[in-house]
């Protein structure tokens, strides 16, 4: 007998300057589909997509296309973070559909009263960033830094990630410039910079896309020499892929993240043999961040359904059900849910490396294993620092 | 060829939209000035725009000299040698009197800036005025110089004295009539039947879109019951 | 103590006075070309930005290829100066004179135009190597040393400007312009060809949206998005300064980049909101900006 | 006393009056005295001021010097529509109609501002009572036929015929005609002599024209202007007897 | 006869819900209905003033802001106050804002007044973007549902789609009605011919402001609207996308009569949702680019000017189509 049809609904990004990451998260979804032969349990899976700008208002029009239109059973996505909250927040009114995060990364998605049939297979921004903080301060002695970054909520998350673990380690934050999303000439920012070591150890900074390359080969233009590390995006595909005299600026430094092109895990490795495999040149030389994502989610979902042989009936009960419990091998390692069907996962320590081929890649420098939500505080603890903000948490000098 | 008359307008149609203006407008000009009168809103101008090619024709043609204009550009218009005074002036007022005549003035020829400025010394007065500035004769006597100084073959004039005092309009009468003897075609629209007499000796009165009537000066001025029949003036002025 | 703070200071000043002169250099450059068309054919050329986008990734192309920066910027200028012809020519030309619906059709064109580009070149951003003469620092007082490339912006906007003054004030091509945006019938009907005037019109303040888009993308980056942040940039310098006055412009250019440097210096969060304020200012005291001809 | 109870006699006192552009003077000095009721022409070359005065009138040009008196009231800091209401009309040389609304709606535009609230928003223009002085306007003019047409789609002299339209709406105490009879055809001509004859007797005019057929017979006084200054005042027969006034401005018409 | 075309659309409108499923009813419908009222504004300040206002967006999201603020407290930002005090406050501060902006570019003509409101909707964006006492900054405010009135909760589908579509009609019916008063009609005059107008005795700048006013009040009601189909508000709401948005649906529908203003939200709406589906994933943006180009080339009054011209090929078409375009052709002059 054939069961009825499973519709998938993709969001993302596909217009505006993080359409490149859209369209690389897409091909996430489409991978883990295909890699499950495009059906669950005799029920053929469809997958439709749909299109934001980063503006959560339009993400919630898609979302409500996806859903009300199409009819979506699930719904995977969006990319970014304050889409993220505003789909979470819509997914309680549409409890017959299961909602399982895209790229998006904001704290709050899953932690201020998260709905019930949201899930987010991936590990968010302060996650990401909460082990550099601690790194720096152990292993390279920093114990002053000065913080560069855009000035919006999910800096603020990677922000309240590193400097979580790095004050916890004694360190000091000498100064915070917050520069306006957007912004590209930071020339006036950078003559406030020290140019080399001294008082100051080193310099965070936490910009998105070109924004970083402007940033970067600014100060090297001005002559900084104040060793670096970054944000998530710093490192991201956009920056590695730049074209011009910015690379040689890039090797060297260091970020943290949930994923590292050269970790030898192999579930990476096939994840990204998969990927090349099935798109050839069409997709990046490499998956990036919001591929595996999306990749991630999308997979759980499979899985779950596996496990409930596609029964989707009473609002999804049985699926949802398996979803919360579910812990699986992701690209990069062994996800598990907590009570706020937020991901427990690896994060990785990166430096960026040329390859021989000429290309920028992330080489590990280390994994911490099992970073969950609270970033290993008691969940108290960690509730007591308070959300992101321009000014929390701080540890002046 | 030299048989052909310099101007030669054929069954010329226009339209507003849906409004029929022009009726299918005949005529023949040669270098002997033409004057046409008629009372407001008859397709006078609209005759005028035609010709130069600022409004479309539907159907009918225009020759100038043997050679068709209509369907042009109005530049190509222009070049091909007719000189536009239009109604209401349409001086540039981003430009002083002096750019207007050397934007067209070319330093040979009949008329050069020079010359406009003897015939118009109002004008030199005020070289350095922007076209705007200017007061209302004062722009028509800009408007009239533009024309002149692409020295045409061809001066099709819409209304050339309106706002110009009387001394000025003599002194407009008697440069176009040594136009006239020059030996350049002369088309006139005019509202003063005595400047449109005293310049030509042919006369085509326009009704409805149409030439409702061709006759001569004298006619015109001495005949009451014609004035009145197709000009609307009351028999006893 | 406190003189060593009043000489970082006094060398703050100095650095962020130089980058706002030589933002305004870029500004100016790319705001010519708007200026150009905007103020005397008064098509407000929403487009403007993806020219500048589309000369940066030209000029990248060529250079990468050509290792000759010069090459590169030449090419853009020629390039985008045809683009900007075949704009005028294939769609503003049948709207001339009705500047809302101009403008409107630009802003098609810039969003198709953008995502062509954006298919073609994709998200990741880009930048135009130096000639290395130019990578190099000056030594300047106060600042201490400075960065050749920047300062060869003044160099480049300088240029620029005396040219197309030149050109405006100094030539018949001037007057036509000017002649054909008050009546543009009338001025056909004097003989001039005014479509072929405002084609080479176009074309001229394209090909400069070209070569910003390479210097721009030489000195600070390319990618997605930039197209949007210099029409808005251009729209703001030349209605501050006036359409279609080259040193109104070069005053707007000053003006913004400045609010824009010294906000982003001293005031970081509200920066951006002064550089709008400002113009806002200034057209509700100047509506036709401060050298702007009142129409 | 006595000096302010004849300038109350007086419709319009133009005193000292004198506009300045750059360095050009457009109106030097020009004093008038015009009677309530009075017909007079202001002739003139070419440039010799006469629009810059009614500007200046009418409060659309500020004087450089002097004032103007508007029976017996200093008004040369007023503005513009302040005159209007106080009774003050003009017509431009140029018809400055509007070209989006409908012939009735221009007259309507024109009846409304000169009488009560501008900015109703309440009961539509159909419905208001003084809708109909529209048609009384049109008649006045020969538009009548015209009157639901745009009035971008009327002819040069068809525009005219409306401009002065306008400037008739809800009657006016001191009427302003800048070259009415310009563009008009002889017959429309002729309709405006009739409609000039046929004023209200209080009605104080003054009238800018060219065409001396028209100038002459309409008014009881003419003054004339020359680069910007009064050269002479007088009565038709005396001005259009004036060999001076010939040679500067009536050319052979005089004769 | 007339009466027609007013009826089938109000016909239209109450079957509407009972024919199509929730996403056509809320997302394509209520949505069409709210963001064409602040098209609505733009439209009769083009139409009838002659002056184009990008800040029209800005004003909405004014009047969404102050509902948020008022009536759904985020993070320690806003006052909550009982939900009929917090829309009059809001339909207030954006009708003065609508006389402040008006204020503003009152001297400003044409494409000048459509620079000074975009410098104005920009500065604006940037605010709500760093400021964050007022306006939330970044993340703005989430969970403003529509109030529950007498147990019917106008968040619901069904009430939200009859709510603004009894609100759109009012604010429609209010411009059809405005353009014929005395009022109106100064505004058209003083559209064409502003000198003129002030020679007949009115106020010109004030005529302007109180335009501008106006339309700021009708913009406020479409930013309610608008806030409480996304339950939501932020910066995004007001920056330079969706600024643009409303004039791209007012040129789609007709910027030159104010039924063009829902023409183009529902156009404008549907294409956004489903242009998509037509071409490759990645590239539906070409698509509206185009489609929105053809408009403008192909049909200057949009597409209500498509429709009248052809019916009314037989009737006075030349002139009335000439009355419609040159509104728009006016602008700038
Ligand atoms: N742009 C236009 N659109 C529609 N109708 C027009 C337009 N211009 C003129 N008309 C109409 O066409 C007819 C002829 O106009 P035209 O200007 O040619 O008359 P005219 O003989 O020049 O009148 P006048 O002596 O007053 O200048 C008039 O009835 C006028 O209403
Ligand atoms: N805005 C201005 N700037 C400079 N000069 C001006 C301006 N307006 C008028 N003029 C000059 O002032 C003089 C008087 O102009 P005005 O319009 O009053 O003349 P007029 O008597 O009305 O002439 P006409 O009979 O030709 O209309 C003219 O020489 C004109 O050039
Ligand atoms: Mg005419
Ligand atoms: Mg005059």
């Amino acid at each position: 007998q054939d069961a009825e049809t499973i519709t998938i609904g993709g969001l993302a990004t596909l217009e505006g300057p993080f359409a490149g990451p859209g369209e690389d998260g897409l091909r996430g979804v489409e991978l883990a589909i295909h890699e499950f032969g495009g059906e669950i349990a005799g029920h053929p899976i469809e997958f439709i997509s749909a299109s934001s700008d980063g503006n959560p208002d339009v993400a919630l029009e898609s979302a409500r296309r996806l859903v009300e239109q199409d009819g979506v059973d699930i719904l995977v996505g969006p990319l970014s973070g304050s889409e993220g909250i505003r789909i979470a927040q819509y997914a309680k009114e549409q409890p017959g559909t299961t909602f399982l995060n895209g790229g998006s990364a904001a704290i709050e998605t899953t932690l201020v009263d998260p709905a019930e049939n949201f899930f987010r297979f991936n590990t968010e921004g302060a996650q990401w960033t909460a082990p550099l903080g601690k790194y720096v301060a152990e292993e390279r002695g920093w114990d002053n830094i000065i913080i560069v970054s855009e000035d919006y909520s999910f800096p603020y998350a990677q922000i309240f990630g590193f400097m979580a673990t790095y004050c916890e380690a004694g360190g000091t934050v000498e100064e915070k410039y917050f520069t306006p999303v957007g912004n590209n000439d930071y020339s006036s920012v950078i003559a406030q910079l020290p140019i080399e070591a001294g008082e100051v150890d080193g310099m965070y900074v936490v910009l998105g896309g070109s924004d970083a390359v402007n940033f970067l080969s600014q100060y090297a233009q001005m002559g900084g020499q104040l060793p670096i590390v970054g944000g998530t995006n710093v490192t991201d595909q956009t920056v590695l892929t730049t074209q011009g005299p910015a690379r040689e600026l890039l090797p060297g430094i260091l970020s943290s993240g949930p994923v590292s092109d050269n970790a030898d895990l192999e579930a990476w490795q096939e994840f990204v043999t998969l990927y090349q495999d099935y798109y050839g040149d069409e997709g990046l030389p490499s998956p990036s961040l919001f591929a595996s994502n999306y990749y991630t989610n999308t997979k759980a979902a499979l899985l779950a359904l596996q496990e409930v042989e596609g029964d989707l009936s009473g609002d999804h009960e049985a699926f949802n059900e398996a979803l919360s419990n579910l812990e699986f091998t992701s690209p990069t390692g062994t996800v598990s849910l907590n009570e706020n069907r937020q991901a427990t996962a690896a994060i990785y320590i990166n430096e960026v490396v040329q390859q021989d081929d000429g290309s920028l890649a992330l080489e590990p420098l280390e994994r911490i294993e099992d970073v969950d939500q609270y970033l290993g505080l008691e969940r108290e603890a960690y509730m007591d620092l308070g959300l992101p903000s321009r000014e929390n948490p701080s540890c002046p000098s | 060829m030299a048989n052909d008359p310099l101007l030669k307008v054929e069954d010329l149609h226009v339209y507003y939209g849906a409004s029929h203006v022009l009726h299918g407008v005949t005529l023949e000009a040669g270098t002997e000035p033409l004057s046409i009168v008629g009372r407001n809103g008859m397709g006078k101008s609209t005759l005028c725009q035609a010709i130069m090619g600022l409004v479309p024709s539907a159907r009918g043609t225009v020759h100038l000299g043997g050679e068709r204009i209509s369907g042009r550009r109005a530049y190509k218009v222009a070049r091909a040698g007719v000189g536009y005074v239009p109604q209401g002036r349409r001086v540039f007022p981003s430009l002083t009197v002096d750019e207007h005549l050397r934007l067209v003035g070319k330093p040979d020829g009949e008329w050069t800036v020079e010359r406009i400025y003897e015939t118009f010394p109002r004008l030199a007065e005020r070289r350095k005025n922007g076209g705007g500035a200017l007061s209302g004769g004062e722009q028509q006597m800009l408007a009239i110089s533009r024309a002149l100084l692409l020295n045409p073959r061809l001066l099709v004039m819409d209304e050339p004295t309106e706002g110009l005092a009387p001394v000025i309009v003599d002194h407009v009468v008697e440069v176009l009539r040594e136009i006239g003897r020059s030996g350049v075609g002369l088309l006139l629209v005019e509202q003063n039947l005595t400047v449109a007499t005293e310049v030509s000796e042919r006369i085509m009165v326009m009704m409805n879109g149409g030439i409702a009537l061709e006759t001569n000066a004298d006619a015109l001025l001495n005949d009451r019951a014609l004035r009145n029949r197709y000009l609307g003036v009351s028999a006893e002025a | 103590m406190m003189e060593s703070f009043a000489e970082i200071n006094w060398r703050l000043f100095a650095i962020v006075t130089l980058n706002g002169l030589t933002l305004a250099s870029l500004y100016f450059i790319v705001a010519s070309g708007f200026s150009l068309i905007f103020g005397l054919m008064r098509v407000v050329n929403m487009a403007h930005g993806s020219l500048y986008l589309l000369g940066a990734y030209v000029g990248f192309e060529v250079t990468e290829a050509t290792e000759s920066w010069l090459l590169g910027i030449l090419a853009a200028g020629v390039v985008v100066a045809a683009a900007g012809a075949a704009l005028q020519v294939s769609i503003l030309s049948w709207m001339q004179g009705q500047d809302l619906r101009q403008a409107l059709a630009t802003i098609g064109v810039s969003i198709v135009a953008a995502d062509l580009m954006l298919a073609h070149w994709g998200g990741s951003a880009y930048q135009i190597t130096l000639p290395t003469a130019m990578s190099s620092f000056v030594p300047v007082p106060v600042a201490g040393r400075y960065a050749m490339a920047r300062l060869m912006l003044i160099g480049f906007a300088l240029l620029i400007g005396v040219g197309l003054w030149l050109m405006l004030n100094r030539t018949r091509l001037g007057m036509v312009i000017r002649a054909g945006v008050d009546d543009r019938r009338m001025l056909e009907a004097t003989g001039v060809n005014v479509p072929l005037v405002f084609v080479g019109v176009f074309a001229i303040g394209a090909s400069l949206a070209g070569m910003a888009g390479v210097i721009g993308g030489t000195v600070l980056s390319v990618s997605p998005g930039e197209d949007a942040r210099y029409l808005l940039s251009s729209l703001i310098v030349v209605i501050v300064g006036g359409m279609g006055s080259i040193p109104g412009a070069a005053i707007g250019a000053l003006l913004v980049a400045m609010a824009e440097t010294y906000g982003l210096a001293y005031t970081p969060t509200y920066g951006i909101v002064y550089t709008f304020a400002i113009m806002v200012a200034v057209l509700a005291v100047r509506p036709q900006g401060l050298l702007g001809r009142s129409a | 006393m006595q000096a302010v109870a004849d300038k109350q006699a007086e419709a319009l006192v133009v005193e000292g009056l004198t506009r300045r552009f750059g360095a050009l003077v457009a109106v030097d000095d020009v004093n008038l005295r015009v009677a309530t009721g009075e017909k007079r022409a202001v002739l003139g070359a070419n440039g010799a001021g006469k629009t810059t005065l009614f500007n200046m009138i009418a409060g659309d040009l500020p004087p450089s010097e002097g004032r103007i008196l508007l029976a017996g009231e200093d008004i040369t800091a007023l503005s513009p529509q302040k005159r209007v209401l106080k009774g003050v009309r003009r017509t431009y040389q140029k018809s400055l109609v509007f070209g989006g609304l409908s012939v009735r709606d221009n007259l309507y535009v024109a009846v409304r501002g000169a009488t009560g609230p501008r900015l109703t928003i309440w009961k539509r223009a159909e419905a208001q009572p003084d809708r109909a002085e529209t048609d009384a306007l049109a008649e006045r003019v020969g538009l009548t036929d015209r009157l639901d047409v745009m009035a971008s789609d009327l002819s040069h002299g068809e525009q005219r015929q409306l401009e002065l339209g306008m400037a008739l709406a809800h009657p006016p105490k001191l009427l302003l005609l800048d070259e009415p009879a310009a563009g008009l055809s002889s017959r429309e001509r002729e309709s405006l002599v009739e409609m000039l004859a046929n004023l209200p007797r209080d009605l104080t005019l003054i009238l800018i024209e060219h065409d001396l057929d028209i100038a002459l017979k309409a008014v009881d006084y003419v003054s004339v202007m020359h680069n910007g200054r009064l050269l002479a005042e007088g009565t038709p027969a005396e001005i259009s007897a004036n060999q001076e006034i010939q040679d500067i401005y009536m050319g052979r018409h005089g004769k | 006869m007339r009466l027609i075309i007013p009826l089938a659309v109000v016909a239209l409108v109450l079957v509407y819900p009972f024919v199509v499923n929730s996403f056509w009813l809320v997302q394509i419908g209520g949505r069409t209905l709210g963001f064409g009222t602040i098209v609505l504004s733009l439209v009769f300040l083009t139409a009838y003033t002659g002056m184009l206002s990008l800040a029209q967006m800005t004003v909405a999201g004014i009047g969404g802001y102050a509902t948020a603020y008022f009536t759904a407290p985020t993070g320690g930002v806003g006052v909550l106050l009982p939900w009929p005090l917090a829309l009059v406050l809001a339909l207030g501060l954006a009708t003065l804002a609508g006389l402040l902006i008006g204020l503003v570019a009152v001297r400003t003509r044409g494409i000048y007044t459509l620079m000074i409101t975009l410098a104005v909707a920009m500065a604006f964006y940037y605010l709500t973007l760093q400021n964050y006492d007022i306006f939330n900054g970044f993340t703005g405010f989430n969970n403003a549902d529509p109030p529950v009135v007498l147990g019917l909760d106008l968040g619901a589908p069904l009430p939200f789609f009859y709510l603004s579509a009894i609100l759109a009609a009012l604010c429609y019916a209010g411009v059809r009605h405005v353009v014929r008063t005395p009022f109106g009609l100064a505004l058209q005059a003083l559209r064409d011919e502003p000198d003129r107008v002030r020679a007949l005795g009115y106020n010109v700048p004030l005529l302007r402001v109180l335009a501008f006013g106006l339309a700021g009040f009708i913009a406020g009601i479409g930013g309610i609207l608008n806030l409480w189909l996304n339950a939501s508000i932020s910066p995004g709401s007001v920056a330079l996308n969706p600024v643009i948005d409303v004039l791209m649906a007012g040129v789609l529908g007709g910027i030159g009569h104010p039924a063009g203003a829902y023409v183009g939200a529902f156009v404008f709406t549907v294409v956004d949702n489903f242009a998509i589906d037509f071409i490759a994933r990645e590239r539906f943006n070409t698509l509206i680019g185009l489609i929105f180009l053809a408009i403008v080339l192909f049909s200057p009054d949009g597409l209500t000017g498509l429709v009248r011209r052809v019916s009314t090929r037989w009737a006075r078409a030349g002139r009335r189509d000439k009355g419609a375009t040159r509104k728009t052709k006016d602008i700038g002059k």
